[in-house]
């Protein structure tokens, strides 16, 4: 009755394989290295808050959250433990799930209400890791630095193997009834636990994935980055960024944050470098734009024309 | 998956690539490219600009000339400088070091002002081998190993900035001092250096408290430290501080005998359009060039010609501090390559040492550490003494050296 | 059939913010029974249903499902244990297929349903591609019943079906909830319209400002002068 | 520490009342709109950037911002409620994409602040307020908060006023309470809705011609901080009550200076900690009835 695993699985095999391939070739040809290593991050972050925000409808406005606590996880094992490089980025996915946790009871909270106590959760990590009164543990706003363990080169192809599974994460929020079930309590919480769907457990099971995708990039931005600051990995650019690219591409598919984080963050670059303030104008009206015309995103210009979109 | 979306996924994919950008050309020595970035906006926005402003003036100066005279090619050569916008965010800056390195291929990259816009270049410097000249970031944490990537060419390492302050107020036996700074490596370095100094002379801070870098509003904490009866209020900060400070100080009524702030030395124009004279009056601060004068160089301009020749190129205006900075990293850079026999960036980090000790320039004294930090000059101490006119006069009060006449100690209340 | 009841209340309560909504409510139900319950608005029926299938949870009182007390067990343990629900509003997954609305439910719920003859059951046969979103009011009514069915339940609440139908279809849907009631599956439901009721059943529990007032035949109720003040008298 | 004490608290009050200025159009629109104004903050940055434009291109009295504020708000106000609230109140979800799209337009301000005034905070003379200091508890202020203060209450006032005593005011209670009662008893929902976004925007525009005293300057970046902030204020509150409003603004007042005073270093901590702690405990505000089931 249903596909094989194969089959509906094989669009996002085939996607992370053309992923993997572009970004392991793309230094050969285009060697900003940084910047390419961002666009990956970017569409890390896209689809992890895609799983969130795509499947159950929770837009975590305070995303960038996660992403510091991995950051931080891993530099401070690092500097403080000094833990092999390895073990301290697997902290950094652990270390935003414990957060994630802790925020679990968040999600009582509906809609907008979610939202915005979600981005003044991250504010309080940013206050709080960032305080001069706990210089002595975290670095307080003088920042961290891991330079012992700089290595462009391995954290890149940590990035490009993280683009992979999170892609493959994706895929299956997508295909399986793990996904529908996420769906289903989207459309309407109460129906679907009259339809015997966890709905509690789920929504933190997609909770805890989404907050440990943005962990393990955060993990590795610090890995490659090497020295920072915490508002580096705490602005909420970060989740402005990643909110903008999801809706962009189109939430609740596999392909539409890819996209959008790509072809964004692309022209973020083109434009950004030479004339950043223009590009806050152009992601303002391309927001209201979306949200007034296109709500689904410019895959959503395919689906209607009646083309399957993954 | 059928096959028209198969060939969608693809192509989706790959656009981002495509996007990405153009391969870039080889640099050519028909030009030297000297890369920088420049804060268009946030914390470190006017700083920032006045350094790359300096570093403009150079430029232009030298390409009137015919070019910078490389000595590897025996020949002038025009300069073109690549500049780029990071908005004070250092995850910005990242990508756009990246970019001068990897894409455009500078020649020399030069640091966008302060330490904490510093910090992100130095790894990238280290791992693309590229020497890192570093007009302002004086971060002591940044010097702590030799290096042949980094070279801090126009202010002092921030750690012995305040040493003449501390050794000032142990002079006028000022003990109950109170401390509000900044919680960044250029101020919390400077307020470290203060602390280590009094604990020297058995002196305990009565009120010492770190602020964010991007405070603005310092009323309630101004009560705070009054209530700790401080006979000197010293309050580090970047620019942007220094004017909050001052402002919510004359609009408190609270008075403190000593005041000493970091900027009004170096931008006291604008820090007296903005607080106006009244808030500056009896205070203290680094006078910085060109506000005390160096007038035997041996390489650029003296202050009084750089004063003169700026003042021509824009409208009139008087540089600031920072301007000369930018300045001075030119003129520093263009020797360098002036006098090492080979093109590379060892070779003109080797220059940048040989010249140590030997070059005073509009700035000071020159004097590069192998771990890259400069330890020529050092900021001595003025303070703001009112006219009958009303005007404002940079009076040195400290060290003797400088000296242009003595402190009015405590100030005047009202 | 046994004649254990499936389904007890006891003593059973609930308040929202201070306003009480239900008190001390006792009644039974038996395998294959269908029970109407009735009353004017507000006076808690619909507050009833909710405690059963455990969208609320109630302050006091036990309920037992099948031998076991389920009052603490959250909606999609009970769901489980075999009670569903409709809603008065239908609550479809409007982003989904008809089919995919009870492929959902049927695959949580671990019951092995019979698709083809539920979608004949609830008459859209033909319609498994629809999207939910574009269906009728009517027949997302049926959808929502439909999705219930495919849990397997042996407990069926049906909240308010009738409201907005012509009486042909009314007549169908009657025929249908006896058809689903002679499987085997117990049934409230909450109705105000009384000729549709008296279709279905003939034990009546009258509710009245969330206390039981009534419980009989629905001939009956019509009679008693507690029910007709509590329906047409006397402060709403 | 006495007298700290004395000043964190006469301070706070103060600044606690402005603070209900500030959040109070964000409650407004959010009671009658359903929908969440996520540039409210930069609205009240537009306030303050007019405040220093009329101060120094017109040399005017910065108070003069507060006409122009509201004159602002009727030229942004009016075409903005009609191009896009009554979209969003037909969309599936206005709640959510509301917040989306408000966040893009604050963007649009953000940027648009920095093209036309340039990166760097402004602040204005406080010799245009006084300049002085009045004392209390021998407690002293600038006369600039004292300023603030005052025109907040007013303000407040004014709009209870304006709820409780006019027909306008009673119709905007009424879709408060119930916007599909509203529209069946002949209330012109849009036309007192397109007033109620009005006066909230220039609720908001008028708070900001004080920021650049309570705050130190105003510079563009500081929105999303004003907008939390008055998130938070707004739910300790109560949804639709100014005065309540009034109450949320002084609590976050008096826990900030309190703050500020004791424990500076954490005291940015105040406003997200009370958001997130209220949300999870007492969604309906500690001064109001439930108006939501969170």
């Amino acid at each position: 009755m249903r596909e094989s695993w194969f089959k509906r699985a094989r669009a996002g095999l085939i996607t992370a394989a053309v992923l993997a391939l572009v970004f392991s070739l793309a230094p050969n040809v285009y060697n900003n290295s940084s910047l390419l290593f961002m666009m990956m991050t970017y569409i890390v972050l896209s689809q992890g808050l895609n799983l969130l925000y795509g499947f159950t409808g929770y837009l975590p406005f305070g995303y960038v959250g996660f992403f510091g606590t991995g950051a931080y996880a891993t530099a401070l094992l690092v500097m403080k433990l000094h833990l092999p490089i390895g073990l301290a980025i697997a902290a950094g996915p652990i270390a935003s799930m414990i957060v994630a946790l802790v925020l679990g009871p968040l999600l009582r909270l509906s809609g907008a209400y979610f939202s915005i106590a979600n981005l003044a959760a991250s504010q309080i990590l940013f206050i709080v890791i960032g305080n001069p009164n706990l210089q002595d543990i975290t670095g307080g706003p003088y920042g961290v630095k891991i330079d012992e363990v700089y290595n462009p080169t391995a954290s890149y192809a940590a990035m490009v193997v993280l683009v992979v599974v999170v892609t493959l994460i994706a895929t299956f929020f997508r295909r399986s009834r793990f996904g529908q079930g996420l769906k289903a309590m989207a459309d309407d919480p109460v129906s679907a636990e009259m339809s015997a769907i966890p709905v509690v457990r789920m929504r933190l099971l997609a909770w805890l994935t989404s907050a440990a995708v943005a962990g393990l990039a955060g993990a590795l931005y610090a890995w490659n980055l090497s020295v920072f600051y915490p508002d580096a990995v705490f602005t909420l650019e970060i989740s402005v960024f990643a909110i903008v690219f999801a809706l962009f591409g189109g939430v609740g598919t596999v392909l539409g944050p890819i996209i959008g984080a790509g072809l964004l963050y692309a022209l973020y670059n083109a434009i950004g470098i030479s004339e950043p303030q223009y590009f806050q104008l152009i992601y303002g009206v391309l927001i209201v734009g979306l949200v007034m015309f296109l709500p689904e995103g410019i895959l959503s210009l395919l689906t209607r024309r009646g083309i399957n979109v993954f | 998956m059928k096959l028209k979306q198969f060939r969608l996924a693809v192509a989706m994919a790959a656009a981002a690539l495509t996007a990405a950008g153009a391969a870039s050309a080889a640099s050519a020595p028909s030009v030297i490219k000297i890369g920088t970035l420049y804060a268009g906006s946030g914390n470190f926005a006017v700083a920032s600009q006045a350094q790359y402003k300096g570093l403009q003036f150079w430029a232009k100066r030298v390409n009137a000339e015919g070019g910078v005279y490389v000595k590897a090619f025996n020949k002038k050569i025009p300069v073109k400088i690549v500049a780029y916008d990071d908005q004070s965010s250092t995850s910005t800056a990242t990508t756009l070091y990246n970019q001068l390195i990897t894409q455009d291929k500078v020649d020399l990259v030069v640091s966008d002002f302060g330490s904490v816009l510093t910090s992100v270049a130095i790894p990238l410097a280290k791992e693309h081998k590229m020497l890192l000249i570093d007009p302002t970031g004086s971060s002591a944490g940044f010097f702590k190993e030799k290096t042949d990537y980094l070279a801090d060419v126009s202010i002092p390492s921030s750690a012995v900035w305040p040493m003449p302050l501390a050794k000032f107020l142990e002079q006028e036996h000022i003990k109950k001092i109170g401390i509000i700074y900044g919680s960044n490596d250029f101020d919390g370095s400077q307020a470290d250096t203060l602390k280590a100094e009094f604990k020297k002379i058995g002196v305990t801070p009565v009120f010492d408290h770190a602020v964010p870098t991007g405070e603005r509003n310092y009323t309630v904490l101004l009560h705070s430290a009054a209530a700790a009866h401080p006979q000197a209020l010293i309050e580090l900060g970047y620019l942007p501080n220094d004017v909050a400070f001052l402002k919510s100080l004359k609009s408190s009524g609270l008075h403190f005998p000593f005041v000493f702030t970091i900027f009004p030395g170096q931008f006291k124009q604008l820090m007296e359009k903005n607080v106006g004279a009244d808030a500056l009056k009896y205070t203290y601060s680094y006078p910085a060039p060109p506000m005390i004068k160096y007038e035997k160089v041996n390489l650029g301009m003296n202050t009084d010609q750089f004063v003169t020749a700026w003042g021509k190129t824009h409208k009139g205006a008087e540089p600031n501090f920072v301007n000369a900075g930018g300045y001075n990293a030119g003129i520093l850079m263009a020797k360098a390559m002036g006098t090492s026999p080979k093109f590379t960036q060892l070779g003109m980090h080797q220059a940048l040492l040989d010249m140590s000790g030997k070059i005073t320039t509009v700035v000071g004294a020159y004097k590069l550490s192998p771990t890259g930090a400069q330890l020529g000059q050092r900021l001595p101490i003025a303070q703001f003494q009112p006219q009958k006119d009303g005007s404002l006069k940079t009076v040195v009060v400290y060290p003797d050296s400088h000296k242009t006449g003595n402190a009015i100690y405590p100030s005047p209340a009202g | 059939m046994s004649s254990e009841p499936i389904l007890t209340l006891t003593n059973v309560a609930k308040s929202f913010g201070g306003l009480q909504v239900l008190s001390d409510v006792n009644f039974e139900l038996k395998p294959g029974e269908i029970l109407g319950l009735v009353g004017p608005n507000g006076s808690g029926k619909t507050s009833v249903i909710n405690l059963i299938s455990g969208v609320h949870q109630p302050e006091a009182g036990s309920i037992r499902f099948d031998g076991a007390e389920i009052q603490r067990l959250t909606p999609h343990a009970r769901v489980k244990l075999g009670i569903n629900r409709s809603f008065q509003v239908p609550k479809c997954f409007i982003s989904m297929s008809v089919r995919e609305n009870i492929e959902v439910a049927a695959h949580f719920s671990g019951h092995n349903a019979d698709i083809p003859a539920i979608l004949d059951d609830i008459g859209l046969t033909g319609m498994e591609a629809t999207p939910a979103a574009s269906l009728t009011a009517n027949q997302q009514k049926m959808l929502d019943l439909g999705r219930a069915l495919a849990t397997g339940p042996k407990l069926l609440l049906v909240d308010e079906i009738g409201a907005g139908l012509n009486p042909a279809e009314l007549t169908g849907i009657a025929d249908l909830l006896k058809r689903i009631a002679a499987r085997g599956i117990s049934m409230i439901v909450v109705e105000h319209l009384m000729e549709f009721l008296n279709k279905l059943t003939s034990r009546v529990i009258v509710l009245s400002a969330g206390k039981i007032i009534f419980e009989g035949s629905l001939e009956d109720a019509s009679h008693d002068p507690e029910v007709v003040t509590a329906f047409f008298g006397g402060a709403a | 520490m006495q007298a700290l004490l004395e000043y964190a608290i006469v301070g706070g009050v103060l600044y606690g009342i402005f603070f209900g200025l500030v959040a109070v159009g964000l409650n407004l629109i959010f009671g009658v709109m359903r929908i969440i104004n996520l540039a409210h903050g930069e609205f009240v940055i537009l306030g303050g950037f007019g405040a220093y434009w009329v101060s120094h291109s017109l040399g005017l009295n910065p108070l003069w911002g507060l006409p122009l504020a509201a004159l602002g708000a009727v030229v942004i106000g009016f075409p903005l409620y009609y191009a896009v609230v009554p979209g969003l109140q037909r969309s599936r979800d206005p709640e959510m994409l509301s917040f989306i799209l408000f966040f893009g337009l604050a963007q649009i301000i953000d940027a648009i602040i920095s093209l036309g005034f340039g990166p760097d905070q402004r602040s204005l003379p406080d010799e245009a307020l006084g300049g002085g200091t009045i004392s209390v508890l021998g407690q002293a202020f600038p006369d600039s908060w004292w300023v603030a203060a005052g025109v907040s209450v007013l303000a407040i006032l004014g709009l209870w006023l304006y709820l409780t005593r006019t027909r306008l005011g009673f119709a905007t209670r009424a879709i408060m309470a119930n916007r599909d009662e509203a529209y069946a008893t002949g209330i012109s929902v849009d036309k007192v809705s397109a007033i109620a976004f009005i006066i909230g925007l220039a609720l908001a525009g008028a708070a900001g011609v004080f920021v650049p005293y309570l705050q130190g300057s105003v510079g563009p970046g500081i929105g999303n901080s004003l907008t939390t902030t008055s998130f938070a204020i707004l739910i300790i509150g109560s949804l639709g009550n100014p005065v309540g409003t009034l109450f949320g603004g002084l609590v976050f007042g008096v826990g900030s200076m309190l703050m500020q005073t004791f424990y500076a270093s954490w005291s940015d901590l105040v406003p997200y900690v009370l958001l997130v702690v209220i949300v999870l405990v007492r969604p309906q505000g500690l001064f109001g009835k439930a108006v939501r089931h969170a």
